[in-house]
C-alpha cells in the first residue's frame, strides 16, 4: 500500500480493521475521539460493530462480554476514561480474554488537561486494578509504529490470552504523519474452542465453556495467580521489545524514554553528538515486559556515567530503570507533565548538567 | 534541512486543513512530514493553530518552539508568534485583518490581502487555500503542481468547491510574484 | 426618566440572537470585527429603542446593559 | 400440569449454595425448563451476577460468563452486539441491578438491545449479609438500615419495572413471582415470552421476579413467603408493565 | 420586565469561552439572577460538570467545585449530606447526566437528596466535538451517528425528565428552554422555584433546559434556535412534569 | 479506656469518629461490610452522617464533595471497590482534598476471593488512577495498629491535604483482638479557610473558594504537579514509618514484609532463632513513603546474604525492595495470593532454603 | 399408568415450602438429618398423593421428582 | 504457651459465638487472644468454623494449619480438622451428632451429648454454650466465674436468654467431670 497522511487517532481505527478487529466500543473523550469517529463511519463499510457506550466502566465490561465469546475486540480512551476501566481490566486479566485497549493519555491527574502526557506509566504497567496481573503494554512513538503496534497488540492478546494495552500521548493521536498499511493481517484464528462462551452449538461440542473470575476456594484463587504469573514471566523472556540510540557510541549518559518524549531525546542526542558530546538511548517498545536487561547492560558500559529516564511524568518509569540498574550507575530523572513536552534544548542543558557539575548524589 | 511552519489565525479560517494540504504535497513530494495541531476545547471560538514539520530526514521533535516560517492569519497570531520565529524564515501576514507588522527585519515579511483576494475570487472561505498557495510559492517548499494536486484531492468529495480553490490557489501564487523586500 | 442602552463590543460574540428578538429592529451586526475575531451588534437605530430590555434577557454572553440615567 | 416431573437438562445435577426455602432455585429452575423447551441450550449464553447467583453457573448446562457487580447488561451487550446469533441473559439482584449497576440497565434497555434480564427483586443484598438495597421497603430493617429504612432519609424503594418501562424504546418488562405454585406457573410464561421477544429480535425484555431471602430477613421460609406476599406485592403489583406491541387478548397479564 | 437590565452580582466579569449564540450563557445568567434575588449566595456552592460548562466555575463569583464527568450529583450528595445548610446545585450536559452519568442522577433524586440540578439538554455532547448523546434526535447526524441516529440500533432519545419523574420519591422535575425570550423568562421561573424546594428542604427538583449547540449541530445561531424549536421541543415538551404538592392553581407550566 | 474484644472492622468504624470523622459513605463489600454495618447504628449516635451509596464510583465522589468543603470524612471498601474508585482518587489527590480510604482487601484479580491477600499493594503505592500522585499508605498488622492508624490518618491527610489509604488484609477486618482505644483526638480543626468551598458566609470572607482539577494550561498542570511532587518529597522525610525486628542480631536474611504477613514472619523468625538460625526484618507501616533507607542500610549489613520479600501478592513489593537495595544483596520473593496465606513453616523453609543451597543467580 | 415420587434426601434443605403447597397433606419433614444437617421433607402419606407436581413446582432445590411407572 | 482452639460444626449452631466467647474470657483474664473467623458466602449454610489463639505472649501467625484443641460439633468438622490437631490436646465430640471416634490416641478424646444436654436444660440453641463449657473446664483454658461473667455480658441485651445459658455452662462442666482416659 502506499503512503497516506493520517492522524493517529484515524490510523488506529483503519489498524484495528486491518488487524481484524472488527468490534469496537468506545467512549468519547479528547484526545482519542477521531478513533470513535473514524470507526463510526469505517465499521458499518467492513460489516463490523460500532458500539458508543454509556460510560467507560459500561465499555470495558462490553469488551469482556465480546471477547469473551470469542471476538476480536478494541477500545480506546485516555487517562480518567482507563482508570474507570481499572476494574474492568482486571477482570478481563483474570479471565483471560485477549482485547485490545489503546490510552491516548492526556495530562493529570484528576480532570488535569488534555495534552500529551505520560502520567499512566504506573496505571498500566503495575495495574490500576486491583490483583495480581499485567498487561503487555506497547509504547508507540510514531502514527507509523502506532499502526505496526495496533497490528501486533490482537496477536500478541491472542497468544497470551491477556489484554493488551497500548500506550500513546495526546501528541500520537493528533498528530498526522505519513502511514502506511501492513496488508491485512493474516494470523490463524485464535483457537477458541476450550473456552470461549461462543455457544456449545457453535462449537458442536456439548461441554459448556464458562469465563468467571471468581475463585471462592484459596487454593484455586492461587493456582490461578500462578498461572497468570507464568505466563507474565513468559511475556519478559519472549516479548520484550527496544530501540537502543546511538548505543555503539562511548556514550556517557544513558537515556532511558519512550513514545513522543523519546522523540525529543533523539533530536537532543543528534544535537549533542553534532556538538561531539555522545549520548545513548534506550527507547522501550513494551513497558511491560520491560527491558530489563538491556538498560542494566547499557548502564553498565565502563563509558556511561549516569542514567537519566526522561518522561512527561513526575518520575515513574524512573523506578522500574532505578531497578534494574541494580545500583552499577547512579540514576536521575528529568521529566515535565501536565502538556508540558521538555524540548530538545532542554533535554541538552540537562544531560550536560550531568557531564560537567559535580555528579549528584544518589538519594 | 527540516523546515517548520507554523499557521495561525481565528478558528473557522481553515487553518488545520491549509497546514494539512502543505504537509501531503510535502508528503508527495518525498519529504518527511509531520502536522500537528493545537487540539484542546478550543472549538468554542480562540485562536487556532497548527505546525508542519518537513525535512529530508526522519524527524524527531514534533515540539517546536521556534519554527522556521509563520502564517499569521489574524493580528494575535502575528503578535505571538512573529517573535519567535527563526531568521530567515518567511512570515505571511494576512493584511486584510492585520494592520500592523512583523517588526522584525531579519526574516521575509510577506504582506497579503487574503481575505480581501478570496472575496474577490467569489468566497471568503477561500482565504485559506489564497495563505496557503501564496506561502507555498514564496517559501518555494513545495511544487505548484503537487500542491493543486493536493488541493484537489482534498477537496474529492465536495467537487462543487474545486474550482474556487483552484483560482485561489492562482492567486495566491500571484500574490507571491511580489519581489521579497 | 432616562435609559441608556450599552453594548460591550468586545463581549458581544456577534451571534444576532439580539438582532432577531428586538421588536423594534433597532439592532444589527457591524461590518468591523472586535478583538476576538467577531462581528458585534450594535443599535443601528438607537432612536427605535423602547429600552425593553429583550435583546438583553436574549444574550447569552450579558454584553448588552441598560442602565437608568436621571 | 404434566403428571412427571424432573430435572431439565438445561440445569446442571450440582446442588445449589442457597439458603433452604430461597426462591432463587425455582427461577434457575424456571429459566432451565424455557430453554429445554425453546431447544436453545446449544446457544445460549448465561450471564450470572454478583450476588447470591454469582455462583448461578454452576447449576446450569450452557454457556456462561460471570459478570463485574451490576455490569451483566454491559456483558450481555458485547456479546450480543458481536454475536446476534446467540441467546444471552443476565441474571441480576436488586442490589446488582438497581443500585450500582442502574447506568447499565437503564441503557440497554433504551438502546433495545436483544437480550433478556431476569431481575430477583428479594429487598435486600443477600450475598453480603443483608444490608439496605433501593427495593428495600419503608421501615424495613437491614444491617445497613437497622433502625429500619426512612424514606425521608434515603427516599422510597425503586420500582425497577416502572422505570424502565417510562423508556420511549419498545421493551418487554413483566413482573412476576414464584412464591406460590401457582405464581410460579404465570412466572414461566413471562420468562418464556421474554425469551421469545429474542429469539424474535424484536427487543430488550426483562422479567421482575419478587423473591425472598429468609436468611437476611430473620424469617423462616414459610414466613419470608408470607411477608413477600403481603408486604412486597401490594407496593410491587405482578403483571406485564410495558409490551412491544399492543397487548394481545389472552395472555396471562392482569 | 424591569427597564434597567445588569449583570448578576453572582455573575462574575469574566467573558465565557461559549461559543457564539450558544445557550449556556443565557442559563448562568439566570441561575445568578435567582441566587442573587434570593440573596444565597454567600452559602451557595456550585458544582460544574465535565462539557462545555466545565469552566462554569469561572462565570460565577461563589463557591465552586468541579466535578467527574457525571459525578456532580455523588459530589452535590457529599457536600449537601455533610453540610446541609448550604445551597448547592449541580450543572450538567446531557453526556454528562444522561450517559455516563445516569446511575448518579437517578439515585440522587430517588434518595431525595436536597439539592437542585440544572440539566442542559443540547441533544449533543458539545465539548468533544459534537458525539451522539442519549438524548440525541432519531437521525440526527453526530460524529458517531454519521448517517444519522438509527433508533433501531441505539433506541430512542432518552426523556430525563419524564424518566426521573417515575420514582416514588417526591421531587420538583420540570422541562423549560431558553431559546426565545419568553422561554427565558418562564425558564426563571422554574429555575428560582427549584431553588425554593430546597431552601425549603423539601425535595430534590430537576430543571432540564433544552438548550441548542450550534457549533456541533453546524448551523448559525438563529437556525439552531429554529432547529431546537421545530425539532427537540415537540419531543421535549416544556413544562412541569412532576411537583411534590398537588400542582397550585396559578404555576407557569402549560 | 480498657480493653475490649473487637472485629478489626468494627473497631475501625470506632476508631474514625473518635477521630472526629463523623461523616461516611461507603457500599458494601466482604469482607468490610461490618464497618458499614456499625457506623449504621453509630453514627445516628454521636450525630454524624451514614449514607450507603448506590456504588463505589458514587461514593468516591461523595467523599470528594464533602472533603471538598472541609468535612473530615472517610470510607471503607475492598480491592474491586477501590478499583471503582481509582478515577475519583486521583481526582481527590489533584484538589487535594483530605480524605481516608480503607482497603480490606481480598483475593484478585476479578471477583477473585473474599479471603485475606495482599494484591493491590501496586495500586495503592503507584496509583491506581491516572497521572502523577501518590497516597500515603498505611498498613496495619493487628485491629490495635488498625485503631492507631486510624486515628493517625486524619491528621495526616489533613498535613497532607492529600487522601490517606488504610490497606488491612480480609484477616485484619475479619479478627477479633483486644483493642484499647486512644482517647478522642484533639487535634486542632484544620484551616479550611483559604480552599473549602464551605460557603463565604460561613468563613466571613468576600472571596470564594473553588476546589478544582482542570489546568487547560501545560504550565499550570506542570506546575500543579509539582506543587504534589513536593508534598510527595516530603512525606518522604517526615512520615516514614516502619518497624524493625531482631535487626540488631548477626542475621543472614532480612524479611521485608508488612500487614498479616509480617506476624507469620514474625513467628518464624521467632521460631528459626530458636534454633539458632538470626533472622530480622523491616516492617515498613508506611508502603508509601516506602522505608528505602531503612531496607538499604538493613541490607547492607555485612552478615545479610539475601533479602526476601514476603507479601501475600506475587512479587509487588518486592519491586520496590529491589529498587532500594540498588543491587547490594540478591533480592528475592516468597509469597502466596489469592486467600492463601503461607504459613510459618513454609516461610522456615523458605528462608532456610537460602541459607543452604547455592545462592540463587539474581535475573 | 402410575408414577413415583422421589425426594432425593441429601438434595432437600427442609425448607418446608413442599409441605405448605401440597394440596393432600402428604409431606412432612423428618426428625433425621440428613448428610448436609438439613431435616428433610418425606412423604407420610404416600396412599395420599395423587401426584399433581405441586411440590416439584415450589422446591427451590429440584429435590423431588415424578417419574412415570409401567 | 500457646493454645489453639478450632471450633466448628454447621453454620447456625453458634460457633461464631462459644468461640468469641473464649477468647473474651481468656482476655480478661489477661491473656493475649486472636479470635479468627472462617467468613464466607457460607452464611448460605454450609460449614462454619472458628479459630481462637490464646497466649501469654503477643501472638504472631493467625494462621494456625495445626491447632493445639478442638470442639467438633458436626461429623464433617470431626473429619475435616481430627487429623490436623497437635497430639495432647482436647477433641471434644458432640456425640449428639458424631457417631464416630476421632481416631486418634494422642490426644484427649472428650466426648459430649451436646445436643441431648441443651435439649435437656430447654433448648437446643444454647448447645453453643454447653459445648463452650464442657470444653473450657476440660482444658482449664480459662477460669470457670470469668467464663459465666462473660457469658452473661454476651446475653446482656436479650437478658430473657441469660438463665438458660447459666445452665448450659453449668452442664457443660458438669460433663467435664467424666474423668480423662
Ligand atoms: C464492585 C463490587 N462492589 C461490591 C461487591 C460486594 N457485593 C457482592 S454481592 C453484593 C450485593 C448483592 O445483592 P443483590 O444484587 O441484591 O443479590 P442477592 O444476593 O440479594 O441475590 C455486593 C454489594 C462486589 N463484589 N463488587
Ligand atoms: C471519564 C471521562 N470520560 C469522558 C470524558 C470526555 N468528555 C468531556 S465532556 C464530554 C461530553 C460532554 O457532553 P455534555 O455533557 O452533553 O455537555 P455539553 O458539552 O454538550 O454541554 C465527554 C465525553 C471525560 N472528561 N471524562
Ligand atoms: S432594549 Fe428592546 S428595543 Fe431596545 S434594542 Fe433591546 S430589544 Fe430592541
Ligand atoms: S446576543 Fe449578545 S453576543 Fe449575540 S450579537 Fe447580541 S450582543 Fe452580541
Ligand atoms: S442469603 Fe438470601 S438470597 Fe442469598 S441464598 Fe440465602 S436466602 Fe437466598
Ligand atoms: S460546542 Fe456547543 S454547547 Fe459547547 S459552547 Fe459551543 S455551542 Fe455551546
Ligand atoms: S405430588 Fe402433589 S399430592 Fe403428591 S406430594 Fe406432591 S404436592 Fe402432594
Ligand atoms: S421444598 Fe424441596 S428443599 Fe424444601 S423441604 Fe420440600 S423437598 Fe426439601
Ligand atoms: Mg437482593
Ligand atoms: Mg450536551
Amino acid at each position: 500500500m502506499s503512503k497516506v497522511l493520517m492522524k493517529g487517532n484515524e490510523a488506529i481505527g483503519e489498524a484495528a480493521i486491518r488487524a481484524g478487529c472488527l468490534n469496537y466500543f468506545a467512549y468519547p473523550i479528547t484526545p482519542q475521539s477521531e478513533v470513535a469517529e473514524y470507526l463510526a463511519r469505517r465499521m458499518p463499510e467492513v460489516g463490523g460493530v460500532f458500539l458508543q457506550g454509556e460510560s467507560e466502566v459500561a465499555v470495558g465490561y462490553m469488551i469482556f462480554g465480546a471477547s469473551a465469546c470469542g471476538a476480536r475486540v478494541m477500545t480506546t480512551s485516555s487517562s480518567p476514561g482507563i482508570s474507570l476501566m481499572s476494574e474492568a481490566i482486571s477482570y478481563i486479566a483474570c479471565g483471560q480474554c485477549p482485547s485490545v485497549f489503546v490510552n491516548i493519555m492526556r495530562g493529570g491527574p484528576g480532570l488535569g488537561g488534555i495534552l500529551p502526557s505520560q502520567g499512566d506509566y504506573f496505571q498500566a504497567t503495575k495495574g490500576g486494578g486491583h490483583g495480581d496481573y499485567r498487561l503487555l503494554v506497547l509504547a508507540p512513538a510514531s502514527v507509523q509504529e502506532a499502526v505496526d503496534m495496533v497490528m501486533m497488540a490482537f496477536p500478541l492478546a491472542e497468544k497470551y490470552r491477556n489484554p493488551v494495552m497500548i500506550m500513546g500521548d495526546g501528541l500520537i493521536g493528533q498528530m498526522m504523519e505519513p502511514v502506511v498499511f501492513p496488508d491485512h493481517l493474516k494470523t490463524e484464528q485464535l483457537n477458541t474452542e476450550t473456552w470461549a462462551t461462543s455457544g456449545m452449538d457453535t462449537r458442536k461440542s456439548s461441554t459448556r465453556n464458562l469465563v468467571k473470575t471468581l475463585y471462592l476456594d484459596p487454593v484455586q484463587l492461587n493456582a490461578q495467580n500462578l498461572l497468570l504469573k507464568a505466563k507474565y514471566e513468559r511475556m519478559k523472556k519472549e516479548d520484550v521489545r527496544f530501540e537502543p540510540y546511538n548505543i555503539d557510541s562511548d556514550y556517557q549518559v544513558l537515556i532511558v524514554s519512550y513514545g513522543t518524549m523519546s522523540r525529543v531525546c533523539r533530536t537532543a542526542i543528534d544535537n549533542l553528538k553534532n556538538k561531539g558530546i555522545q549520548i545513548a538511548m534506550i527507547r522501550p517498545q513494551t513497558l511491560f515486559p520491560f527491558p530489563e536487561t538491556a538498560i542494566r547492560d547499557a548502564a553498565s558500559k565502563e563509558s556511561c556515567k549516569t542514567v537519566i529516564s526522561i518522561e512527561m511524568s513526575m518520575g515513574q518509569m524512573v523506578e522500574d530503570v532505578e531497578r534494574c540498574v541494580q545500583g552499577r550507575k547512579p540514576v536521575e530523572w528529568y521529566g515535565k507533565c501536565g502538556g508540558e513536552v521538555p524540548t530538545p534544548e532542554e533535554i541538552m542543558e540537562v544531560v550536560q548538567s550531568y557531564l560537567t557539575t559535580k555528579r549528584k548524589e544518589q538519594n | 534541512m527540516q523546515s517548520e511552519v507554523m499557521f495561525a489565525g481565528f478558528g473557522g479560517q481553515g487553518i488545520l486543513l491549509s497546514a494539512k494540504i502543505l504537509a501531503h504535497a510535502a508528503m508527495e513530494q518525498g519529504f518527511e512530514v509531520v502536522w500537528i495541531p493545537s487540539y484542546g476545547p478550543e472549538m468554542r471560538g480562540g485562536t487556532a493553530y497548527c505546525m508542519v514539520v518537513i525535512s529530508d530526514q526522519p524527524i524527531g521533535s514534533p515540539i517546536i518552539r521556534n519554527p522556521t516560517h509563520l502564517v499569521a492569519m489574524n493580528r494575535p497570531s502575528l503578535e505571538k508568534f512573529a517573535p519567535v520565529v527563526k531568521p530567515g524564515g518567511v512570515i505571511l501576514i494576512n493584511s486584510s485583518l492585520i494592520t500592523v507588522g512583523s517588526g522584525r527585519t531579519d526574516i521575509d515579511e510577506f504582506i497579503v490581502p487574503v481575505n480581501d483576494i478570496a472575496i474577490g475570487i467569489g468566497s471568503i472561505r477561500s482565504a485559506n487555500i489564497v495563505a496557503l498557495a501564496a506561502f507555498a510559492a514564496r517559501s518555494k517548499m513545495v511544487d505548484n503542481d503537487i500542491l493543486r494536486k493536493c488541493v484537489k484531492e482534498e477537496f474529492s468529495n465536495k467537487t462543487k468547491l474545486i474550482p474556487l480553490n483552484m483560482k485561489a490557489v492562482d492567486e495566491g501564487q500571484k500574490a507571491a510574484e511580489i519581489p521579497v523586500k | 426618566m432616562a435609559y441608556q442602552h450599552h453594548i460591550d463590543v468586545d463581549r458581544c460574540k456577534g451571534c444576532g440572537l439580539c438582532v432577531a428578538v428586538c421588536p423594534k429592529k433597532v439592532l444589527e451586526i457591524a461590518r468591523e470585527v472586535n478583538t476576538k475575531g467577531y462581528f458585534p451588534a450594535y443599535q443601528a437605530r438607537p432612536e427605535d429603542c423602547i429600552y425593553c430590555s429583550t435583546c438583553c434577557i436574549m444574550c447569552p454572553d450579558v454584553a448588552m446593559s441598560i442602565t437608568e440615567t436621571s | 400440569m404434566g403428571k412427571t416431573f424432573h430435572k431439565p437438562e438445561a440445569l446442571s445435577n450440582q446442588q445449589t449454595h442457597y439458603c433452604p426455602g430461597c426462591t432463587h432455585g425455582v427461577i434457575h429452575r424456571l429459566i432451565a425448563e424455557v430453554i429445554d423447551e425453546l431447544g436453545i441450550r446449544g446457544r445460549t449464553v448465561g450471564i450470572a451476577p454478583v450476588g447470591c447467583a454469582v455462583l448461578a453457573y454452576n447449576y446450569f448446562t450452557f454457556d456462561f460468563q460471570e459478570a463485574a457487580h451490576g455490569r451483566a447488561p454491559a456483558m450481555a451487550t458485547g456479546i450480543k452486539r458481536v454475536r446476534p446469533d446467540l441467546v444471552v441473559f443476565t441474571y441480576q439482584g436488586d442490589g446488582d441491578l438497581a443500585s450500582i449497576g442502574m447506568g447499565e440497565i437503564v441503557h440497554a434497555a433504551n438502546r433495545g438491545e436483544k437480550f433478556t434480564t431476569i431481575f430477583v427483586n428479594n429487598a435486600v443484598y443477600g450475598m453480603t449479609g443483608g444490608q439496605m438495597a433501593p427495593t428495600t421497603m419503608p421501615n424495613q430493617r437491614t444491617t445497613t438500615s437497622p433502625f429500619g429504612r426512612d424514606v425521608t432519609d434515603v427516599g422510597m424503594p425503586i420500582k425497577v419495572a416502572e422505570l424502565l418501562a417510562a423508556l420511549q424504546t419498545p421493551g418487554y418488562i413483566t413482573r412476576q413471582t414464584v412464591i406460590r405454585p401457582k405464581y410460579i406457573v404465570k412466572a414461566k410464561k413471562a420468562i418464556r415470552r421474554a425469551f421469545e421477544y429474542q429469539l424474535e429480535g424484536k427487543c430488550f425484555s426483562l422479567v421482575e421476579v419478587v423473591s425472598t431471602c429468609p436468611t437476611n430477613w430473620g424469617m423462616t421460609p414459610l414466613e419470608a413467603v408470607e411477608w413477600s406476599e403481603n408486604t412486597l406485592l401490594p407496593y410491587y403489583p405482578l403483571g406485564d408493565v410495558k409490551t412491544p406491541e399492543p397487548m394481545s387478548g389472552g395472555t396471562d397479564a392482569k
